[in-house]
């Protein structure tokens, strides 16, 4: 086990990719600087301009290109650090990237990895904090990975990076910094496969990213008023672990799912609507849904708080589904 | 100096054969397509024949090309064969794509033929992601991305041109300037009259080329090809043309005079390279006529193949969604 | 009463709209041509080319010049034919148009209306077929119409024009042409407000735009099998009248929730997830989803068959929810 | 020709008058950043005062600017009052936006300040909107898009100049070109040394100017904005400047040498311009320090009223993300 941080551990999954495998390149905006959060410091050094290549702000064209080199041999990364940005290579991701293999019979792969920043991190406002995976998870043709520690940052990284389908892989600004132990060697964390982080009886917490940190505290607080959660870390949204959740659902019959995001169409609605229709006869009550409130993420820190929800939510809609509100 | 000058009497025929293959393609798809049998919608390149044609020939095999919606006939001229095509129209399991993707997403990987594409301006950036792995895997493969007069706009193509400026890849773009985006006139959209002045903001060249000359054509793509793959950088090539169809089959097309496609009709680019190659004494009459008869052979041939393959199961639908499935 | 298709129909809005008020200004590709589908045929020769806009091919100026337009006195609409370019304009649409009113503290209204159309029309494959009400929903400072029959689309486009706030307006391709009664005068649909198309007393079945249709047939055929469906258009998908669902599922007890769009994370699972959470005491079986299969649309029209629901889906949901399968 | 010879002695004080008070409020932003009194991030606009100074004063009030995430500068220079600026940087409820904005998100439409924003070259479309807007309602008020050098290869700014340029819009698209993007000299990522021979594609005039001249920032601007406002159309003017600071506060700005920074640095716009009024006679030390003093006493006041005013509450999170709730 070593201990690093989200961003280290990206470098670390980008370095033993590109070591690898040299049809492995990474481009993005200011990316020979190591890109926005450092996560990719020190491959310029190692691989050279050619390998790791800086590009002007046209998101639009980093995603083209990035097609247009996964299409013919190489397995490119594209790094988009805020979100948002990614909505200005919405065409590119959607209309291309995602549908290629698809629409051309099957007779070409896309194996290419987008990387992007998401959620809230101290007050970046209403351009720099959303979490818009309810968009690409939505969309036929995209796999979606959130690692919420760095060894899963690590191995779905690598994963992704491995896999021959465009994957996009969301790391939330906030816990970037944090740091963790990882396996040593080249961990690898498949996609598709979620992680029971903390069992429990009462009732199912289902999450990823930031909001399994939140839910940890909160699975704490809950064990002191005498509620045992088990914690289920998605880590994988496309390909979704279903059996993972159905199974301790089918235990709990209570299940509390949360994410940063927006709760109104939210990947938790498909979450609770996927439990509900095929654990229906478990429930013993609502599934309850705990998410950001229907605002832009607002700048000042006392409004932001009260859009984005933490581990008070997380207890309270534990409390709920348990009825104890 | 000669027209065919710089290309030998067969390039010169292997030129005027694939016009005469395209035009006698999309002419067989528009009476299909009227005739109900095709499904979706189809937009034919009949008229811009010189510029797939002469663009394609200064291409080699592994080259690479991206397409737009109005794409047959640069599958056609980049080595596509007929019958995938054509089955692809139909939307049979023995198309191109399998029936996936129809008109607007004919491709073909194993000939360099990266897709054409329904999104106005899509191939441009993706042309040139492909001249840059071309440049790393060290293969000297040259890529051109075709658009449109109504592309020039779109913001990825002022990308696209940045891009594989700054980094001098080997990427041709190759605008085929025939006058209309859909029902619009370039003149009520874009804000000069040369669209080659564009290049000038990348510090590119940019040509004016007439796009219905097939010697120009070729030659103008010969050596922005060449400066492309001996490490000169990107090329913007305007060429002038017209289509003579409407947008799509069945448009009405009542943005237009009919005076004013009358006239364009006149500058052929098949009639006007077969009086080329008949004055320089390359064709016969005779050997025209071949040519002409041997594609509507091979387009019947294609007709019969796309009509006697099967339909793709619907149970195939959720195959290739994903290469792996987790 | 008069007769028109949905194209008149958006004519005849937009006529009202622009004679009633000279802030009213429209944008779009080929639009002084009468549009891609006719919607906006005669509007040039009564009103002009400076209110009646031809764009160059640039979707993601098209939305730009809207907002600043927006926010400096006009009113317009922006036309973006196939909902698929609009992922060209994504940036505009979320991160400004979407945005600025909270953004700014409420300083200002952005009054723009997007109208785009969706969904599958003979073969138009990948990049010309989507239903991507998904990705709208789920943005705050949105709002989403998408109606189902000429009246509706007449009096929801009257309206969101009238709004001061970003309204995305959604039409099917597939029923543009068809025709049906509006009332005379200046017929207006308020947003957010259902229709109860049909009652029922054994489920009740939720949806909007096309697969409204497909529902009015399914009902039909399950009425022979003796089940009595009630039928809700919902018309506006934000704001959502949530209330007339739930007062009809507390009636029925059983719900089938319905639309064309991708049903992983689509607009279908908010809807179920809001019914599950408000009336999960009244819910006698599982709400069952339909919607298209998780692929690209593919062109063949077998494959297209495959994916995209129609109204045997609905009957076999209906049957399913029922406990008849 | 006297460098102030087109301006009042008003107006060459005011424009001093207005970067001095950007450089103060700006340094003060640094320190209480650095002190962690603002939540969020901030991008100072100190080295670059010349241009909003010159081309807002070049502006009528009623005049539109869109602006970037370096938005105080272009603020306070439209003639934003500092203290709901500052209010708005440390989220109160009496900020310019009540709190919700931040930095970046600066705004105030009743002096045509359309908006800080986040987004590289997101204002650009959004002043030609304003243009058009303005044509239409017959106010002759004119669009002012400021963006950087990185964004001058974003699509948004080649389609945001042919719409401008092809309906003759009153436009100006002011380049702040301040060398880098982030971490990243313009040299990498652009394909043109100049950039303002990029307005020859949209058949515009493009001018580069020396961007730390308030001299030069005034006189072109007025001429671009007198032909924007009589209907000559846009202009694209490439303000050559540099950014003393980090991109944001905390910036530990390894990609670029120290010793460039100072020779810069010499080239501070502010002191250029007390030099020449002080040259034309048109200041004297004392009138200086007093304007330094003013500013500083007023900065201080814009703090005072920021931390003396309330946070908004939590409660009123919700209000306004739609005008009208149905
Ligand atoms: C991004 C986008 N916007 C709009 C359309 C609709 N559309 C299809 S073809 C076309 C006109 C294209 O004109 P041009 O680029 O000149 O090509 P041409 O049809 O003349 O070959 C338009 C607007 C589209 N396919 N993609
Ligand atoms: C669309 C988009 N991409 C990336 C970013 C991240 N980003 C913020 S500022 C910046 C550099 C902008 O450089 P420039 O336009 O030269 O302005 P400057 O900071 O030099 O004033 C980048 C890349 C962004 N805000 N928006
Ligand atoms: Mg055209
Ligand atoms: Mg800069």
């Amino acid at each position: 086990m070593r201990r690093m941080s989200f961003g280290q551990a990206t470098v670390d999954a980008m370095r033993s990719a590109m070591r690898e495998d040299d049809r492995v390149v990474v481009l993005g905006e200011d990316i020979s600087w190591g890109g926005n959060f450092g996560q990719f410091r020190g491959l310029l050094d190692e691989f050279g301009p050619d390998r790791v290549i800086d590009m002007p702000i046209s998101e639009a064209i980093i995603m083209a290109v990035t097609v247009g080199a996964a299409v013919t041999g190489l397995r490119p990364v594209a790094s988009m650090s805020f979100v948002e940005f990614t909505l200005g290579a919405m065409d590119e991701i959607v209309n291309q990237a995602a549908k290629f293999r698809y629409m051309f019979g099957g007779q070409v792969s896309v194996p290419l990895v987008l990387r992007a920043s998401d959620g809230v991190l101290r007050s970046s406002a209403g351009q720099h904090s959303s979490s818009l995976e309810g968009l690409f998870t939505h969309l036929p043709g995209l796999k979606v990975v959130a690692p919420s520690n760095p060894a899963d940052a690590r191995g779905l990284l690598r994963a992704a990076i491995a896999d021959d389908d465009p994957v996009v892989y969301l790391e939330n600004k906030r816990i970037t910094a944090k740091r963790g132990p990882v396996p040593a060697g080249d961990h690898v964390v498949p996609l598709g496969s979620a992680a029971v982080r903390r069992e429990g009886s009462d009732l199912t917490i289902v999450t990823y990213s930031v909001m399994t940190l939140h839910a940890e505290k909160a699975c704490s607080s809950l064990a002191e008023m005498g509620i045992e959660a088990e914690l289920i870390d998605l880590r994988s949204l496309v390909p979704l672990d279903l059996d993972t959740v159905l199974s301790s659902v089918a235990r709990t019959g209570r299940v509390v799912v949360a994410h940063e995001a927006w709760e109104f169409g939210g990947f938790g609605a498909e979450v609770v609507s996927a439990i509900t229709g095929q654990a229906f006869d478990r429930l013993r009550a609502a599934p309850v849904r705990v998410g950001a409130a229907q605002a832009p993420i607002p700048f000042s820190p006392p409004l932001e708080r009260a859009v984005v929800p933490g581990s008070d939510e997380l207890v309270a809609a534990a409390r709920e589904v348990m009825g104890l509100t | 100096m000669s027209l065919t000058e710089n290309m030998s009497p067969g390039l010169a025929l292997g030129i005027h054969r694939t016009m005469v293959r395209i035009r006698v393609f999309e002419s067989r798809v528009e009476e299909l397509f009227k005739a109900g049998k095709l499904p979706g919608f189809v937009h034919t390149y009949i008229g811009q024949e010189a510029i797939a044609a002469g663009v394609c020939a200064a291409l080699d095999r592994n080259d690479y090309i991206t397409s737009t919606h109005r794409g047959h006939g640069h599958a056609i001229a980049k080595g596509m064969e007929l019958g995938p095509i054509m089955a692809e129209l139909y939307g049979k399991a023995t198309g191109a794509c399998r029936g996936r993707g129809g008109s607007m997403h004919v491709a073909d990987f194993s000939v360099g033929m990266l897709g054409a594409n329904g999104i106005v301006a899509g191939g441009l950036g993706i042309a040139a992601g492909a001249a840059l792995s071309a440049r790393y895997r060290g293969t000297h493969q040259v890529a051109v991305g075709f658009f449109g007069d109504g592309g020039i706009n779109k913001g990825t193509f002022h990308e696209a041109l940045n891009f594989a400026a700054t980094h001098r890849l080997g990427v041709v773009f190759v605008c085929e300037n025939n006058q209309y985006a859909q029902f619009t006139s370039r003149l009520r959209t874009t804000s000069v009259e040369d669209l080659s002045v564009r290049a000038s903001a990348y510090g590119i060249p940019g040509i004016t080329v007439d796009g219905n000359d097939a010697a120009a054509t070729y030659r103008e793509a010969l050596e922005a090809v060449g400066r492309a793959r001996d490490g000169g950088g990107p090329t913007l090539l305007n060429m002038e043309t017209y289509r003579f169809g409407g947008h799509y089959v069945g448009d009405a097309e009542v943005y237009r005079a009919s005076a004013e496609v009358e006239a364009r009709r006149q500058a052929d680019p098949i009639l006007r390279w077969e009086r080329t190659l008949t004055d320089e004494a390359l064709m016969t009459a005779g050997l025209g006529e071949a040519v002409w008869a041997e594609a509507a052979d091979e387009v019947s041939a294609a007709v019969r193949f796309a009509e006697e393959s099967p339909h793709p199961d619907g149970g195939t639908a959720l195959e290739n969604v994903f290469t792996q499935v987790c």
